[in-house]
């Protein structure tokens, strides 16, 4: 499953990674609807608030026992292990809001739309892990490292790992000698 | 199935494509895993004619049975081929952590089928396997190709075995080495990797390995590893490494220098693990997957001519093969030596071993220095060990010859080079002096890899430790027995170590575990696969299965054409003293090995003069199907 | 023998289902339910009455799964005794089933008040796909519809029809709608977006009868003396838990009692769902609340732990989601605050949005939200924490 | 917040890892009843060209950031003997507290999808029982600092 690491502390604000979401989801339509007609922006999967520099950023975690699917009284959450998301069947969802009532990260929106032709009207959406993109838009746009994107669910960990033991790793010299012939 | 066995994978590089066969109840209870599948796959699907490097020789990687669990040193691999170097059957044993890991993906054996058309490198993770372009890695050494897989894949933790220029460059004696710096060096399984345009094989496994009766292994495990580390052995071992014993090798007089025409020098010191240690070339004790014991070396060198140099090891072998037997006693170029031979994946022993030979040819002005590319190749020229080292490796001007493997070499130069060449089936001579050892030198006639001692690693001949005398008393009946001048009782000493030994690699255990160090008891073995696996063996059963896995080697090689005349041993060894103790002791002669051949092939009811099994044999090993395809060949043995 | 057995084939059921074969593989399970369906989603019965979903739509899941899964399932059967001793259970049908571990998930039935049982199917709750079709039927030939009680689910059920095309009319015991889910203010609210769609709604009334006929059911007097004309009578006063097969060998006044392993007091016998009566954390106190995610959770604790492992169930947080023609309402925990003085208020309103979050000794313990939404799932993570004012305030 | 009740951790001496994965198989075996080392609770760093494994697991921190960022308090400690648990049924597996564990000591359940985090076997870790290299030490946090000083100035070898 995708794991997105959120630091809102490194994050600006510039809220470049909603842009980036909205345009990631318009380039999948116009991909079928050809080029002429230049739709408008379809809405963000992610949410960047800014409310006296207190900063949110509230997007999806592909939890892997999802809230949000145990919530849904219609079974349209559905866990694709094969591209490591959660995603939402929009045909079987009722708009229940049952789901945001259960996402401890305020990552699901209902849509309601000002045209009502809008065909996903009153239907619940969230992130869908960029899965027609080779990586995450958010985090290939985000330029301070605030949204990090691992597709596997122990990406994160393993790195973090890495990370200290190569700085540790400098300091091993010292005194190595010691160990090496005691049991 | 039992999970822990894993199913076995095929892959065809030739077309791309890869299939699962599981492991049959039959094959895992005759032939135990590892090793013993191994030989039995090389049996079904290698037949006479095939050439080692050309594209219908197979290449089998068989995890251990217990890789990937606590058993202790349970971690190893078994390359199984037919080799290069000697033509016959070829399993190489080697440690590391890439088995386990294949374990993890839920393979017990992978086999490599025919060729690809360019450079490629195979990408196991979990049940997915791709083969990916390594266009771009060809000609890398290990550590390059090691690391920049890694990049590529972008996971430092999957696990890697891969062949360097050595193996792309088919040096009959190329290894493949596993997760850097760990071999299957012997006989030639890198050029045979190379030859199939294999750079390297990465794995990453995330399942684990189920126990099909968790508590009852659990508590045999901590039992065994309790037993092993009382060993009195241990703390030298894991101390001062396999180099540990180098100086009680020499004052034992069989420690091989200046090319075997010497069992002893004045000061192996400089060569020895305590030297490593006390010298501060050694960095950090390894150890490989699960072993409590941690007998790898990492060293570095950090000031003079080779400073910079950092590698695993070296080994015990490698510093006989690489130091005494060039003459060279300085420990800076052996570790050099041995960093090349690892990162181009090469034999150390072999790569000495054609060394010493080319020196020694040298002295003797069989060889000019033009041969040698005006390398003065002379006795204790380390600096020249080490470039011969790269030319080898690299196929470059006389190093093209070495290449070939010293046989090949001496054939190639002529006149009485060969009886220098210190080689049996091709393969050259390790390091350990047969001519003082007598059950080493039946060990090492018979094996069906050709000179070398992991085939039967007969240590307690030489009676060193109370537990190796309680074996030797165990087997023969007599402590007496445990003494190295001896022939009388060789026979049954080789027989036990080597079924021992075929069940320690099947189960995948080190060999120091059970041959070299005693902890892990056939009895131990047993009790692991029985609860392992959840079909109840016997200590017997175990052993009985060892001697399967070996006949069915012999008969590899029977089926390929060899007989008796074939297992004997290097002139030098057999005629010529070393110069050092010129007393009858000093050589194992012709007789003596013909003698202890005789009595080891009654004791195992193969044909005295064929050295074939006979059909009554192999009826009683249940190798039916082996009996009656010998037996149309018309290579059976007579009753 | 089967290992599992599990009685009720609802929500908490199946959730308990999927439990045990994710951690028991190879556990023999057998389901007893009393209804002739396939697990189903109550939840969305209202919006089948409404239209928005296909009949199909309502499974949760096709026999397929039972099939693969090696589920034996046992539709229209009713467990009428458990015998805790010889660890079996007698089955309406004369069958005896034995078992290792038990599930209780048996659900509840509508409340039905003494005065208004009559021998009508006109005169009904909303419970089952059959109760659910029939309403359909009779609001699409146009039958004028008295919905008593003014809950979540009269609420949603008033949507639903109105959403079909019918008018339905609506009888409150309290001064509002939802009194037990929102509080006034919020109440007021949806209650105005409620009658802006045309639906009468009667408050502080009650039925105190039904006229019924030959004909039927003609129409219902009210407490106040007022009366409605109208077909069908749906009564949503709440349910209660299905238990009395377990009268003898667990009497309880509600809910079956069960620890925070969802044991119940007998040996290996389980139960979930809306048969139970759970901790309730804001309330910190044992009560029914028969809503979904916590059929969903207890559902999936007791199976765990039937089937060997150690889960323990933090409570039940009650809460509810709905959405008043497009007008969506969550609330959750303690809505209405008792005058005392370590409670704590902290309401913001405009014209599109209310928002009210309730304090307990500084901990957040309470929230509504009409209008906007978007939080609700952070303030429930709050309310589980127990967070204090400052942390929910950022 | 804070385990401060906890005495002892696990120390990790690098230089003496043989890097053998014995922790990771016991540990493994401990929590998950197989050998599998993506169960373990203590996982190995590898630098292959170097020899080097780096032991990782977690070290008690004052303030535990895994217990803060957990949206529905899952990651909790026993307020007695500090031992930290992870209540199975509310962990949702979101990873945040894999994500924000500065040392990656925290690893998801492969099939359960639940956060894993060391216990410390109840106040008697397996991993350190049977390391080979005595490269994991159960000790008061102080004690490794102890350690360092002193095998610097011996490094040193001033004599």
């Amino acid at each position: 499953m995708l794991s997105i690491k959120v630091d809102t502390v490194k994050c600006d604000g510039c809220s470049l990674c909603q842009l980036a979401c909205s345009f990631a989801h318009m380039v999948l339509n116009t991909k079928t609807g050809g080029q002429q007609k230049f739709p408008e922006l379809p809405d963000p999967l992610l949410w960047v608030k800014v409310c006296e520099g207190e900063i949110q950023i509230d997007i999806c975690r592909h939890c892997e026992n999802p809230p949000c699917a145990d919530a849904c009284v219609a079974g349209a959450f559905k866990v694709d292990m094969e591209r490591g998301i959660v995603e939402i069947d929009q045909q079987k969802c009722v708009g229940c809001w049952s789901c945001v009532m259960e996402c401890p990260f305020g990552a699901i929106r209902i849509c309601s739309h000002s045209d009502k032709e809008c065909t996903l009207q009153s239907r619940a959406f969230k992130c869908d892990g960029c899965s027609m993109w080779d990586k995450p838009l958010c985090a290939s746009f985000c330029p301070t490292g605030a949204v990090q994107i691992a597709r596997n669910n122990n990406g994160a960990a393993a790195i973090q790992r890495r990370q200290r033991a190569t700085l540790l790793q400098k300091g091993l010299s010292l005194g190595a000698a010691r160990y090496v012939t005691e049991r | 199935m039992p999970q822990i066995t894993g199913d076995i994978l095929h892959v065809d590089l030739s077309n791309n494509t890869s299939w699962r066969q599981p492991v049959t109840k039959n094959d895992l209870l005759q032939l135990l895993g590892g090793r013993g599948i191994g030989v039995r796959i090389l049996w079904d699907l290698v037949k006479p004619g095939v050439d080692p490097l050309g594209p219908e020789n197979i290449l089998i990687f068989g995890a251990g049975l217990l890789s990937g669990t606590a058993a202790p040193s349970s971690g190893r691999t078994t390359v199984t081929c037919l080799s290069p170097a000697t033509g016959l059957y070829l399993k190489t044993n080697v440690g590391g952590h890439w088995g386990a890991e294949l374990k993890y993906a839920g393979f017990g054996h992978l086999v490599i089928h025919d060729r690809a058309e360019k450079p490629v490198y195979l990408w196991i993770d979990d049940n997915k396997v791709e083969i990916r372009d390594a266009s771009r890695m060809w000609g890398l050494d290990v550590r390059e190709t090691d690391i920049s897989v890694k990049k590529e894949l972008g996971d430092e933790d999957v696990q890697i075995a891969a062949i360097g220029p050595a193996g792309e460059k088919l040096v009959r004696f190329a290894a493949v080495m596993f997760s850097v710096y760990h071999a299957a060096g012997r006989g030639g399984a890198g050029a045979v990797m190379g030859s199939k345009n294999l750079k390297a094989i990465a794995v990453r496994g995330s399942g684990g390995v189920i126990i099909a009766k968790p508590t009852q292994f659990h508590e045999t495990v901590l039992h065994a590893r309790e037993k092993l580390l009382s060993e009195s052995g241990v703390e030298g071992l894991s101390r001062y490494g396999t180099a540990g014993s180098l100086n009680a090798v020499n004052e034992m007089r069989v420690l091989p220098s200046y090319n075997f025409q010497r069992s002893c020098v004045d000061d192996a010191h400089p060569l020895s693990g305590q030297c490593l240690v006390e010298a501060g070339y050694l960095k950090r004790r390894v150890a490989c997957f699960g072993c409590v014991i941690g007998c790898h070396r990492y060293s570095t060198v950090e000031k003079g001519v080779f400073a910079g140099s950092y590698t695993g090891g070296p080994e015990y072998e490698s510093l006989v093969a690489l130091g005494s037997g060039c003459g060279v006693f300085e420990t800076e170029p052996v570790i050099k030596a041995n960093e090349l031979c690892n990162i181009y994946g090469m034999d150390t022993i072999s790569t000495g071993s054609v060394i010493q030979w080319a020196m020694e040819c040298y002295e003797k002005g069989a060889l000019s220095r033009q041969d040698l590319d005006g390398l003065g190749l002379r006795w204790g020229n380390g600096q020249a060990v080490v470039e011969m080292v790269k030319k080898i490796a690299l196929r470059e001007g006389f190093g093209n010859t070495l290449a070939e493997g010293v046989k090949r070499a001496a054939e190639h130069i002529g006149g009485d080079t060969h009886k220098w060449a210190v080689e049996a089936k091709g393969l050259e001579h390790s390091c350990v002096d047969t001519r003082s050892a007598k059950a080493y030198a039946l060990a090492f006639a018979v094996n069906p890899r050709g000179a070398d001692h992991l085939h039967t690693e007969t240590l307690a001949e030489f009676g060193l430790s109370p537990e190796a005398r309680a074996l030797i008393k165990k087997i023969t009946g007599d402590e007496k027995y445990a003494s190295p001048y001896l022939t009388e009782k060789r026979a049954e000493i080789v027989r036990w170590h080597e079924d021992c030994y075929a069940v320690t690699d099947c189960l995948g255990f080190c060999a120091f575990t059970s041959t070299a160090l005693y902890g892990v008891t056939p009895q131990i073995m047993a009790a692991l696969f029985s609860s392992a696996t959840g079909y109840d063996i016997s200590e017997e059963n175990a052993m009985n299965a060892g001697r399967r896995v070996v006949t069915l080697e012999k008969c590899f090689n029977v089926r390929l054409g060899a007989s008796r005349k074939d297992d004997t041993l290097p002139w030098r060894i057999m005629n010529e003293p070393s110069s050092d103790r010129p007393d009858s002791k000093a050589v194992t002669s012709e007789k003596e090995l013909n003698g202890m051949l005789d009595e080891y092939y009654s004791l195992h009811g193969w044909d005295k003069n064929t050295s074939w099994p006979t059909k009554t044999t192999l009826i009683r090993l249940e190798l039916n199907n082996v009996a009656k395809e010998l037996e149309d060949m018309n290579k059976i043995g007579e009753e | 023998m089967p290992r599992y057995l599990i009685i009720g084939n609802g929500t908490a059921g199946f959730s308990a289902i999927q439990a045990i074969l994710e951690y028991d593989s190879d556990g023999e399970i057998t389901v007893i339910s009393l209804e002739h369906h396939l697990p189903y989603s109550r939840v969305l019965l209202t919006h089948y009455i409404g239209g928005h979903v296909s009949k199909d739509n309502l499974y949760m899941t096709g026999e397929s799964f039972f099939k693969q899964k090696k589920v034996n399932l046992l539709l229209g059967a009713a467990a009428v005794n458990v015998d805790p001793e010889q660890k079996r259970v007698e089955l309406d049908n004369g069958r005896v089933l034995s078992y290792e571990k038990l599930l209780v998930a048996t659900g509840g039935k509508p409340v039905i008040p003494q005065h208004l049982q009559k021998e009508s199917p006109d005169i009904m709750g909303l419970r089952t796909i059959e109760d659910a079709s029939y309403i359909r039927q009779k609001s699409l030939s146009g039958a004028k519809i008295v919905i008593v009680g003014g809950g979540s689910l009269g609420v949603e059920l008033t949507c639903a029809l109105r959403e079909g095309g019918n008018f339905p009319e609506m009888v409150v015991s309290s001064s509002h709608v939802l009194s037990r889910v929102a509080d006034d203010e919020a109440a007021a609210v949806i209650q105005e977006q409620i009658q802006s769609y045309g639906i009468k709604i009667w408050t502080g009334e009650d039925v105190t009868e039904v006229v019924h006929t030959s004909k039927g059911v003609e129409g219902v007097v009210l407490s106040g003396g007022q009366e409605i004309s109208c077909q069908v009578v749906v009564i949503c006063k709440g349910v209660q838990p299905n238990r009395e097969f377990l009268d003898r060998v667990l009497p309880t006044i509600r809910g079956i009692k069960v620890d925070s392993n969802m044991r119940t007091d007998i040996p290996d016998v389980y139960a979930a769902g809306d048969v139970v009566e759970a901790y309730e954390l804001s309330r910190q106190e044992f009560c029914v609340s028969a809503i979904w995610p916590h059929a969903i959770a207890q559902g999936r604790v007791a199976g765990m732990n039937m089937t060997g492992q150690d889960v323990i169930y933090e409570g039940s947080l009650s809460r509810n989601a709905l959405e008043i023609f497009g007008l969506p309402v969550i609330s959750m925990g303690i809505t209405r605050v008792p005058a005392k003085r370590d409670w704590d208020l902290d309401v913001n309103q405009d014209k599109s949005s209310y928002c009210k979050l309730v304090y307990r000794d500084a901990k957040l313990v309470g929230a509504v939200l009409v209008g906007k939404v978007e939080k609700a799932g952070k303030l429930q993570a709050a309310i589980r924490k127990a967070a204090g004012i400052e942390t929910v305030l950022n | 917040m804070g385990s401060g009740v906890i005495k002892k951790i696990v120390n990790v001496i690098p230089e003496a890892c043989t890097g053998c994965r014995q922790c990771e198989l016991i540990c493994s075996f401990e929590q998950g009843g197989s050998y599998s080392p993506r169960l373990s609770r203590i996982r190995l760093v590898k630098f292959e060209d170097k020899c080097l494994s780096v032991p990782v697991t977690c070290t008690y921190c004052e303030r535990p950031i895994c217990e803060e960022v957990c949206p529905v308090g899952a990651m909790t400690h026993d307020p007695v003997t500090g031992a930290a648990k992870v209540n199975e049924e509310s962990c949702r597996g979101c990873k945040e507290c894999a994500n924000a564990c500065p040392l990656g000591a925290i690893d998801m359940h492969p099939e359960k999808g639940t956060a894993m985090r060391c216990d410390l076997c109840g106040g008697d870790p397996a991993c350190v029982k049977y390391c080979p290299a005595g490269a994991l030490k159960y000790e008061p946090p102080h004690h490794s600092v102890k350690e360092k000083r002193r095998s610097r100035v011996v490094a040193l070898n001033l004599d």
